[in-house]
């Protein structure tokens, strides 16, 4: 066959050559799946999550397996802004892919003021905003779990930057749909969703949570029924692009995430399962549009068919 | 390092609720130092999910794998449920190893339990280096011994209880054979359950001797992606205040490492 | 032994002779798995939601199993007070085990209602109110989802009955803690969670979902660390007693549970899985009881350790 | 009824992805009619966690109980990797079965596939009878032979391409056999796939003949508990709008299930 589907896909103004990124904090900053994967077939990598100031993380365990998931709590760990420019985008930018920033700060002018660093940078893509994050201002209350503070937050970043903004949602919430609605009008120009579920785990012998920060973030195929069903959600909520993500681990996975609205998805926990899932994905999509004569992935999205 | 379904050639029970289990990988076979390790998947379903941190034990020839494993949760028990024949994903080799044993030195391997397994490969790899490979059990009816699982090592055993070898803990082994060498001369690699590290280090920093440990931590990617797999560091001797088992270890400088923490 | 620890439990004034019981819609009206296990060893049975009228539930599909999990959107079907009283409370009156009634109702009338038919009844031990179904006076919002609303179902029951009243959450809230404390001081005797997080799974075939209902509901141990963290910010928040639900299939689980917070525990999914579950659970209490040398296994209730 | 962990005895590839599992029960093995099932936990972790509904094909002596499956997804395919000598743990006998064929009547037993399973009992309790065996398969590399079983049935063949026995589906089969009968003198018997399942209750209709089919659904407790595994009823001939497979049936009288919905 020469001319295979059309899995090219477009959110707003930034095009991927296909719907499969990878998931912030699971795929480092790229470099470290270089010797396992072709890297230049990503639609898009999302980098780990970046603060203004190296942040050193949680004290240890910060992960522990859950029936068909996985807890963590790494505490957001990176090198800050600075560093990930000097050390770690050169090595992005040779990479024939796009690159997503994932910016969280603690307070509202913290975001602003990563978007401004970001602002211009050449290999840059897009910022998606991690809202999952607790915020000093208000105590440490979650951003993204008020509506209102979100959309202030995605304004500050919007108002500041030449790049596409993602906002990434929390699913700790009890209207996503309100929160969708509440960062589209902010200025988002695509949200994504879902960040972790928070849960956590106890050692029995010891009566000691199993994470050193206690409580942590849920993640891998346990969550994907939850997150399907708020993609879906947020779809029909908003008119700006739906990035979907939440325990995709295969092609068939993927393929529901755009069926309920997504118009592209991001790759988390299966790296760690299977370190070649996000190409099996990829793959996997070919084959499927192939099969059912679709000619474009975009045809996909939102195609679910609710008549009862 | 590869990702790659690897052909299983055996994986036999070789002392109590321990096995070894045998790929064929020429890529890991002819890559691998002693002390790294490679990450398997158990199983097609998602309960277990993540991989499972193994250290290779050993090589044979060109392509020949070997791990040695104790079954301790369900990871460990889905593993000895594969045959020869079945097929297995592999993710290795990862991390870094020990670093290569002086040959002018006395160089004592301090064994704990399973984590006998990366000091076989070490000595494997070494022969003609001067090797005391100790080993420590908690009692006779568990000792792993290297010849079921394909080894030539000789090793001194200790038993927690006194049933076989020497009466006691390894690191009380360990003391006496250190008195009888230089601390110039000598040098230490372990690898073992936490506190008995922990009691090797102490032996060793009473002694002036420097010591290798191989660690373990819960780890997801074996990459270095993920940071899931920290332990502290000692802030006097690395500047980092967390160090990445999958990729600044398995085993580390037993000076880079905060033991008070944990 | 003679002794062995003393495994019961005090819900205020709801006493139990273990803390296991199975959990709502999970084990029918008990008389389901009389073959199966010896009903009269377990603390308590809570019955399948009643409400006042028959209901049918949705067309089929109505369960797909998910990785860890599965979805159910059974739709509640039952057949009404008043049959549960002719046809299922006579065989639950013969066991030497407690019977919780869970109700449900579709306006916070009918939540009074039904907790007025069940005054005074013979054999009914306490009521559970489900709060995670559609409230048909606001259009269909999920009355669980509004700490106020909840509070005046709460109010509802409690000012109608002579039970104790157990109020059953929904975790598809922002803050867990306020609606916890909003039933608390509403009158709730005891509060139970989590019920079922929403979710929904897509035949990719066909492009429909997979249940009937379109989404449904999300059970078993894929949602444990989820619950278990929910119990323990309520257990935390509140003065009344937490019952523990969430993917609780091992002993190992329902203890965890215990340390979070909880007084007690209930058994969904696990009983599909292994029919003798709440036995294995009860007989794994009393061994960790005894291999921890733990007199009663109230001591439990909260022991977490959370110093860092 | 019971749930017990049983031994496994034998389980063996039978024909192209189709296995058939023998373990020992003599509670089931005594107690089961045809058409009832047993749920089978697949393995010790939790995905896939539910267990799978099959339908008991036959019984040998006092305690070996025959199960007949075809892999189609996750939980027939790990039931491929049980072995003799593993246990299984087993939920049954479930369910209402077929009524007992009339000894005075030509009795059809129509299988579709994987559907002969419960078929395959029937004939085996029902020797005696006058029992017409009819199967349809897709082709015949798809055939289940009975033989190879350990079944002595003797059974008339339809592949829809015609690559075997009569050529066309087996419904267009049936119709043939039934015109040689008086419809108060037949009865017809019935297990497969959904589609198929109407067509033989569409031929019955026109015919007259009465016609108990056995349904299938996905079911989490097999119990009657959880009210999962319903199908919409003929609101003419039956009171509830909902009928549980596991409990009313899987067994039905045709004229109960509406046929229209699904
Ligand atoms: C670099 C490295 C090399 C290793 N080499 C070997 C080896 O050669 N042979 C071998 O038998 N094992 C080795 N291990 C340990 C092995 O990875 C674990 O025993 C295994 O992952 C347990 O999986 P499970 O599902 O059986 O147990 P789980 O059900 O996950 O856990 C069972 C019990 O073991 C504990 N546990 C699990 N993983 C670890 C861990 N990484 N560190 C400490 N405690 C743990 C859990 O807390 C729990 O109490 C190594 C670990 C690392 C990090
Ligand atoms: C009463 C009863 C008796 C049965 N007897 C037999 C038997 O004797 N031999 C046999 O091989 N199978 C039998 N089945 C079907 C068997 O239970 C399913 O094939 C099995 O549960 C599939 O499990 P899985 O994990 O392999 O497939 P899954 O991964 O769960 O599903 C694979 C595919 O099969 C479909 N599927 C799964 N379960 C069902 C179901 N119950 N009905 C319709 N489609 C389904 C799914 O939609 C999916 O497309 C019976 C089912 C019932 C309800
Ligand atoms: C180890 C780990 C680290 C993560 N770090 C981040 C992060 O820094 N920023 C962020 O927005 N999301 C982070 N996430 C969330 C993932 O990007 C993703 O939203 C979530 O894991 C759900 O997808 P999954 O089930 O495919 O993993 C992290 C997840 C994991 C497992
Ligand atoms: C099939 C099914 C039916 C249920 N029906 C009810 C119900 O009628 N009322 C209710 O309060 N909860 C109902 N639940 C929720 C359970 O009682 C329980 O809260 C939930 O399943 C989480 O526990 P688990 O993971 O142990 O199953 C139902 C759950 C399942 C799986
Ligand atoms: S295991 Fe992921 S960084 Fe070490
Ligand atoms: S499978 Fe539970 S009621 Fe039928």
């Amino acid at each position: 066959m020469t001319d295979g589907p059309d899995i090219s896909v477009k959110l707003g103004n930034l095009n991927l050559k296909n719907p499969v990124m990878t998931a912030s904090g699971t795929f480092g900053y790229g470099k470290e799946f270089d010797s396992v994967i072709d890297l230049n077939r990503l639609g898009g990598i999302v980098v780990k999550g970046i603060s203004l100031k190296p942040m050193p993380g949680n004290p240890p365990p910060r992960i522990v397996e859950t029936p068909a998931g996985m807890l963590n709590a790494i505490g957001l760990a990176n090198l800050g802004i600075d560093g990930f420019l000097k050390e770690k985008l050169p090595f992005l930018k040779t990479l024939d892919t796009k690159t997503i920033v994932n910016i969280y700060g603690h307070s509202i002018d913290e975001y602003a003021e990563l978007a401004g660093v970001l602002k211009g940078v050449d290999g840059v893509d897009a910022v998606e905003i991690n809202i999952s994050c607790p915020n000093v201002d208000k105590g440490g209350l979650v951003f993204g779990k008020d509506p209102e503070v979100s959309a202030r937050v995605t304004e500050a970043v919007a108002g500041n930057t030449d790049k596409p903004v993602i906002v990434k949602l929390t699913p700790n919430v009890s209207e996503i749909t309100v929160l969708a609605k509440a960062v589209e009008q902010a200025g988002a120009d695509c949200i994504s969703l879902i960040n972790t579920l928070t849960g956590m785990a106890i050692d029995i012998e010891t009566g000691k949570p199993k994470l050193g920060n206690v409580s942590g973030g849920l993640s891998g195929p346990a969550i994907k029924p939850v997150a399907l069903h708020m993609v879906y959600q947020a779809a029909k909520a908003v008119k700006i692009p739906v990035i979907g993500i939440g325990g995709i681990m295969t092609a068939e996975d993927a393929i529901e995430f755009l069926i309920a609205g997504a118009s592209a998805v991001q790759v988390g926990t299966a790296n760690f399962v299977n370190p070649k899932a996000s190409i099996d994905i990829i793959d996997g999509l070919i084959k499927y549009c192939e099969r059912k004569g679709i000619g474009s992935i975009q045809e996909i999205t939102g195609s679910i068919n609710v008549d009862k | 390092m590869i990702e790659k379904l690897c052909k299983i050639l055996s994986n036999n029970q070789v002392a109590p609720d321990t096995y070894l289990i045998r790929f064929s990988s020429p890529e890991i076979a002819s890559e691998a130092v002693p002390g790294q390790f490679v990450m398997l998947r158990i199983n097609e379903g998602f309960d277990p999910s993540l991989r499972r941190p193994f250290s290779i034990c050993g090589v044979e020839g060109e392509d020949v794998v070997k791990i040695l494993y104790k079954v301790v949760g369900k990871g460990t028990k889905g593993l000895t449920y594969k045959d020869a024949g079945d097929s297995i994903s592999v993710l290795g080799p990862l991390g870094k190893g020990f670093s290569t044993p002086d040959p002018l030195k006395e160089n004592f391997l301090v064994a704990g339990g399973i984590g006998i397994a990366p000091l076989l490969f070490l000595y494997q790899k070494n022969k003609s280096a001067k090797i005391h490979f100790l080993s420590g059990f908690r009692t006779s009816g568990e000792i792993i011994d290297p010849g079921t699982a394909g080894f030539d090592a000789e090793h001194m055993i200790a038993t927690d209880d006194g049933s076989a070898g020497y009466d006691g803990r390894v690191t009380g082994l360990l003391a006496e054979k250190l008195e009888q060498y230089k601390p110039d001369d000598t040098c230490v690699y372990t690898c073992g359950p936490h506190p008995m590290l922990k009691a090797v280090r102490d032996e060793c920093l009473k002694n002036n001797v420097p010591c290798q440990v191989s660690m373990e931590t819960f780890m997801a990617c074996g990459l270095g992606a993920c940071q899931g797999c920290v332990v502290k560091s000692d802030l006097t001797a690395v500047k980092t205040p967390y160090l990445h088992v999958c990729k600044e270890g398995p085993v580390f400088d037993m000076n880079n490492i905060d033991w008070e923490s944990k």
